[in-house]
């Protein structure tokens, strides 16, 4: 099971879970059950998320594989000037 | 994703050298062609007309005088384009809300702000189109206005939109508020945090809207036939999001929505998003003709842009001996007329240069009777880094410590946990402030009045959707078409030197171009920083994809197998070792067969590239303060940044000089007046006062080069972070001058006067 | 009311074109000549884009009317490389990365070259006092200024 | 709108005098140009009054100086005897905007746009300079002080227009100098302004004082009491403080986007002390 972490700002849409451990391939995988399981969070992923894979930082990247092992943290997307 | 290339340590031959730009020559014989000067055969010019109130109900609009006047071929309401829901729609990787974007273009109930548009006419010439504008009847019911952030975020503010209750609070509030979203960060334990702390210093901080202030106003050309094709020539950062924009407000297919991206006259932001363009389109759909727009400089101030003005509360603890134990900040942001300040990215970047075991941001994105803002360099970085940084020095100076040695006593680097998610990756952050530290200039000894200050800034930098196409010419010269803009910094230089690197060859058989929206795939905006790095992998993808199939037409050609071929210095060559010997073929003579032996050569990036390496930077400032009039002058200015690999050195320490100016702007004399009716009192140059040439020293540049292990030659970016530090390092130079530490900005002569005469009457 | 006509010399050629009384000389160059060159930043003298030189003089080109150039001799960027040879200020912001967008370059050319014109051996300060009324939003000036000073080092013949 | 060019005095005047009042003079269209794109002035007739040779020459006169009122902000700094005699006017008129701007600008448009900030009015009143008018009803003449009434008014009356500036003979060990304040070094109207023009006798002691303040009242001021605080003194320590206490006295600032009101006083006491400082040097370097 990989190892999901949420970055703090996103407390409120997941009534606080932070972390959790999901059996999930990919990133869309991910985002899948995600959204499942915290239906306010769903507004936010593909909106505005992106993922750090085992430190790497993947914006709108669907298909990234994710390992049984992997540790997976959701953060915001970042644009810029 | 497996397409991303990782850094390789080589031997370079054009990286890293200074060419000239293929655009040079345009620029200084006045060829180059931008936004304005584009003119199509019987084109019409396209006028807004805009609200004169901050604030207020629209009740009526009536044109018929207007559309009645003698040259007026086409005018445009609220009434001509479509309603869109509240809800966030994907514009390539942006998420934007579409109900926001056209009442943006064009108010539809309610004027938000002093320059809102209201309506377009487009006319045989802009006498007429003037003249058409002051026949439009709008009635209104004035209504309350609120300017100010904090006064904003108070129960019983004036509303600007009835139906926006604050995202991020639990339980959903049940009165509707100007605070669009609070969003919170946190890690750690902060009361423990502060408990061990031996020294707490905080601070509240307030900030003005500054304007990107680029020279060219936002000028764009749409040519719309009979059959719903439109073709539109604007000065932007990134012409695939005006087509995705215009075609969903247009309510086009995108492909029917040609847009060539003209010279851009600066950006740094404030061309990311579409004002005009829609307009223009409409009116040359209604018109059948085409339709000019250019804006007039104070159309810029009053309704594009700025960056938000803000509200900052910084709180730190750290002990004795200088380790920080806590860390908190509350960023309240201006979003303007609509939600969507860039609180969060300032939230993210607040603390990322320090080790934090315990931290809380909370930010919140507040509307106030202001224009939307816009990017700008760095969005919100600045503007959280300075309180933070404002802080940080004062507590170095509490504690006798060097204010570069506290800063590396708590420096993030490589495996530090960030609050708002991932660990970091390789960083040159601590390379900046040792390469500061030994710098001349920070032992440089000052005069009376003088002071010192230094201040640091760290920018993610980003990647995102890339297109690329290069193509081997004929004769063995190639061009290179991109998706990404060259909003000025010399992407093209670049770009064209890394193909050239990669095959071996001079940089002047490359001639780069940035291409219209139908020649390539989707590419993201020129913005981030992300330039340099996501197109720059774009490039090295294609032109290995070339080298590829240079081999193989080699290998066909002189019959050999694969692996015998070897690429090396523009040539194909035996690969050595037994395996087969041939005379090399150069890239012309390849080229010159290529048709005969399979077609044309050519290779493609469409990628979307990720692992953007973060940036940080470190600035050294030397003000001298006049205590009679409270004017602060730079006297020397220091920037050492690390950019991963400087591909064009010359063209980096550009973007680091030229943010740096930017951010004293900001920090000197750079803000936007409002008077008590909510309009705007300063819309030009006289009076928004960007720094000129005789205020400036030289601004001298240390390049740091810690490659970023994601990119071929390791480029992290540089754009953003340069603007980030100044605006602290300048409050703690005058606070080093004469003791005083400001924390408003900007520290205009005015102020800092105040400032001066008030400790001077609290001392007696 | 009648358009004026208006004869003049640019760049060395005459010209002529009709204008309205209100048409600035910076509106009669881009729409009525096509010298699209010579840009506007802000329409009220405070950017120096529409930097151009009249009878010699350099002006605002926003802050003159069009009619007023009657019997003038007006120069613009586009006259400043002659043949293929560009000037040596043209060169040298080129080689010291002295423009970014290059929107404000016609107008800081046409301003430095009438500087060393009059000073050939300008300061740093002299430079940077003469160029104040020429913003530059994207270099922060330093590459400006050294390449103004390079150019007329080899101006001079050093 | 109409646009004449007239080659004389009398023909300019013709043409203002018969326009009702919708005329407008040109002469470097700085201000006024700025005025007409913004609507703020819709004149039916333009008077180029460039083509008139008296109001483009400087000429020496009865031992001073006749500056026409359409000379250039340029021309004038590049005159180097009228620099030598009027370092202050000069300090005044190269403050007038950049380069491009004084390239056009002049005095007479300075004066007349009647702005309490216009940088060339201070010095003129500490000159002691009287302005020259023509009109239908002939010549007249009037002190500078005296010639603007209120931000963007002047005294001068319908059909009446600027010729020349009239600055007196200069008395031996005499200087002027003319500072300002403005956020950035170039490119900006004052907040404050202040000019001093003063003589020494023999002994270094000043015989004779004038002092001006710009941007800090509806128009430029003529501060006899901040004169006085001169007069009298050898410019010391003690005289400068009395003229910066009596200058800033003689303030009746507005709070505004360029400068708060109690910036502007203080400020002005600290403009004409430097001011005098370098009027005093000016005076006391052999002539």
């Amino acid at each position: 099971m990989a190892r999901i972490a949420l970055a703090s700002n996103l407390a409120p849409y997941t009534d606080g879970v932070l972390e959790l451990e999901l059996e999930v391939a990919n990133v869309r995988q991910l985002f899948q059950a995600l959204g499942e399981r915290f239906p306010e969070l769903r507004a936010h992923l593909e909106a505005g998320l992106a993922v750090a894979i085992d430190g790497e930082i993947y914006q709108d990247a669907l298909l990234q594989p994710i390992a049984h092992d992997s540790e997976v943290i959701l953060i915001t997307k970042i644009a810029g000037g | 994703m497996s397409t991303m290339l990782k850094y390789q340590e080589r031997e370079l031959k054009i990286v890293g050298t200074r060419p000239l730009r293929p655009d040079g020559v345009d620029k200084v014989t006045g060829r180059a062609r931008f936004g304005a000067d584009y003119n199509l055969p019987g084109q019409l010019i396209g006028k807004v007309l805009r609200s004169p109130h901050a604030h207020a109900r629209i009740k009526s609009i009536d044109t018929s005088a207007a559309q009645a006047l003698p040259g007026v071929k086409a005018v445009v309401t609220r009434d001509d384009f479509a309603e869109m829901p509240d809800e966030y729609a994907a514009v390539g990787e942006l998420m934007i809300n579409f109900r926001d974007v056209t009442r943006n273009m064009m108010a539809r109930e309610k004027v938000l702000y002093d320059g809102h548009p209201l309506a377009a006419v487009a006319a045989v010439s802009e006498a007429v189109a003037r003249e058409a504008l002051a026949l439009i009847k709008v009635e209104y019911e004035v209504l309350p206005h609120v300017i100010d952030v904090v006064e904003a975020m108070q129960p019983g503010a004036p509303l600007l939109h009835e139906n926006q209750y604050t995202a991020g609070v639990k339980p959903k509030p049940d009165r509707p508020s100007n605070v669009a979203k609070r969003l919170e960060y946190a890690r750690g334990d902060l009361a423990a945090g502060f408990n061990e702390a031996d020294l707490i210093v905080e601070r509240e901080f307030n900030t003005k809207p500054v304007h990107q202030g680029y020279i060219e106003p936002q000028a764009c050309l749409a040519s719309c036939s009979e059959d719903g094709q439109a073709e539109l020539w604007t000065s932007t950062q990134g012409h695939f999001i005006v087509r995705a924009q215009c075609a969903k407000v247009l309510q086009m297919d995108v492909s029917k929505i040609r847009v060539t991206p003209t010279e851009i006259g600066g950006g740094f932001g404030g061309k990311n998003n579409i004002y005009s363009e829609a307009l223009a389109i409409a009116l040359s759909r209604k018109s059948h003709r085409p339709v000019k727009m250019v804006m007039t400089r104070e159309e810029v101030f009053r309704a594009t842009g700025p960056t938000s003005g803000a509200n900052v509360k910084v709180r730190i603890g750290c002990t004795r001996d200088g380790k920080i134990t806590a860390a908190e900040a509350e960023l309240n942001f201006q979003a303007g007329a609509f939600p969507g300040s860039s609180v969060n990215q300032a939230s993210m970047c607040a603390f990322t240069r320090y080790d934090l075991a315990n931290v809380r941001v909370v930010g919140n994105d507040v509307t106030v009777n202001r224009p939307k803002v816009a990017a700008y360099r760095a969005p919100g970085a600045p503007i959280a880094v300075f309180g933070v940084e404002s802080v940080i020095d004062e507590m170095a100076k509490k504690l006798g410590i060097d204010p570069i040695e506290f800063r590396l006593k708590n420096a993030a680097r490589e495996g530090t946990q960030t609050y708002y998610g991932p660990k970091l990756g390789p960083i040159g952050y601590i390379q900046t402030l040792e390469q500061a530290r030994a710098h001349p200039h920070y032992s440089a000894p000052l005069g009376p009045n003088q002071g010192r200050g230094i201040a640091t800034g760290f920018w993610f930098n980003i990647g995102n959707e890339t297109t690329c196409s290069l193509n081997l010419q004929e004769d063995g010269t190639l061009t290179l078409m991109l998706g990404t803009i060259d909003v000025a910094g010399g992407s093209r230089a670049s770009m064209a030197m890394m193909v050239a690197e990669e095959l071996g060859i001079e940089f002047e058989s490359v001639r780069p171009f940035v291409g219209d929206t139908s020649t390539l795939g989707f590419n993201f905006l020129t913005a981030g920083s992300r330039g340099t790095f996501a197109s720059g992998m774009a490039c090295v993808i294609a032109s290995r994809q070339v080298i590829e199939k240079l081999r193989q037409r080699v290998a066909k050609i002189r019959e050999v197998p694969l692996e015998a071929v070897a690429w090396k210095d523009g040539h194909a060559r035996p690969a050595g070792g037994n395996v087969a010997q041939f005379a090399p073929m150069s890239l012309a003579e390849i080229a010159k067969m290529a048709g005969k032996t399979g077609g044309t050569i050519a290779g493609h990036a469409e990628i979307n590239a990720q692992g953007a390496g973060p940036g940080f930077g470190t600035h050294i400032v030397d003000v001298e303060v006049d205590k009679q009039t409270g004017s602060v002058k730079i006297l020397r200015y220091t920037v050492v940044q690390d950019v991963g690999k400087a591909i064009h050195p010359a063209y980096v320490e550009g973007q680091l000089q030229g943010g740096a100016v930017q951010g004293i702007g900001w920090a000197l004399n750079e803000e936007y007046v409002y008077g008590d009716d909510g309009v705007l009192q300063n819309p030009g140059f006289l009076d928004y006062r960007v720094p000129v040439a005789s205020d400036l020293p030289f601004i001298d540049t240390v390049i740091v080069e810690v490659p970023n292990p994601n990119h071929p030659y390791g480029v992290r970016g540089c754009g953003e972070v340069p603007i980030i530090p100044p605006l602290a390092a300048i409050a703690n130079a005058i606070e080093n001058a004469i003791g005083l530490r400001l924390c408003q900005l900007p520290f205009s002569p005015p102020r800092v006067l105040k400032a001066i005469d008030d400790a001077a009457a609290a001392k007696g | 009311m009648a358009r004026h006509h208006v004869s003049a010399t640019v760049n060395g050629d005459g010209v002529e074109f009709l204008c309205e009384t209100g048409q600035t000389l910076l509106e009669a160059l881009r729409d009525e000549l096509r010298l699209t060159g010579t840009k506007e930043g802000c329409g009220t003298g405070d950017c120096g884009a529409c930097s151009v030189m009249v009878d010699g003089r350099l002006v605002c080109s926003c802050l003159m009317l069009a009619v007023e150039a009657e019997g003038k001799s007006i120069q613009t960027i586009e006259g400043m490389a002659v043949g293929e040879t560009l000037h040596p200020l043209q060169r040298k912001f080129i080689e010291h990365a002295a423009l970014q967008c290059g929107i404000c370059t016609p107008g800081i050319l046409i301003a430095a070259r009438s500087l060393l014109a009059r000073n050939p051996n300008p300061t740093e300060s002299e430079v940077r006092y003469w160029l104040a009324g020429n913003l530059c939003r994207c270099t922060g000036y330093h590459k400006i200024v050294e390449a103004v000073l390079d150019a007329a080092r080899e101006m001079r013949g050093g | 709108m109409r646009y004449e060019a007239p080659k004389t005095l009398e023909q300019a005047i013709a043409l203002l005098s018969g326009a009702n009042g919708q005329a407008r003079v040109l002469a470097g269209g700085t201000d006024l140009l700025i005025q007409m794109r913004s609507g703020r002035a819709e004149p039916e007739l333009l008077v180029d009054i460039k083509a008139i040779p008296e109001m483009r020459s400087i000429v020496a006169e009865t031992g001073g100086y006749r500056v026409g009122a359409a000379v250039t902000c340029m021309e004038l700094i590049e005159n180097e005897a009228f620099a030598q005699a009027w370092p202050g006017i000069v300090d005044g008129v190269r403050l007038i905007g950049s380069i491009q701007v004084k390239g056009r600008a002049t005095m007479g448009g300075n004066l007349c746009n009647a702005s309490p900030a216009a940088d060339s009015v201070p010095a003129l009143i500490a000159a002691g300079a009287v302005v020259c008018i023509a009109g239908a009803q002939g010549r007249r003449e009037a002190l500078i002080e005296e010639f603007v009434a209120g931000p963007g008014k002047t005294t001068l009356a319908s059909g009446e227009l600027v010729v020349s500036f009239l600055l007196p003979l200069r008395a031996p060990h005499s200087g002027d100098a003319y500072l300002r304040f403005t956020p950035r070094t170039e490119m900006d109207i004052a907040v404050v302004g202040a000019a001093v023009n003063l003589t020494l006798d023999d002994t270094g002691v000043c015989s004779r004082a004038r002092v001006s303040l710009g941007a800090v009242a509806e128009r430029a001021l003529l501060v006899p009491e901040a004169a006085a605080a001169l007069i009298g003194t050898r410019v010391d320590e003690a005289a400068l403080k009395r003229l910066a206490a009596a200058a800033s006295a003689a303030c009746r600032p507005i709070d505004d986007k360029r400068g708060t009101k109690d910036f502007r006083i203080k400020v002005a006491g600290v403009m004409a002390q430097r001011a005098a400082e370098i009027a005093t040097e000016r005076a006391r370097r052999p002539s």
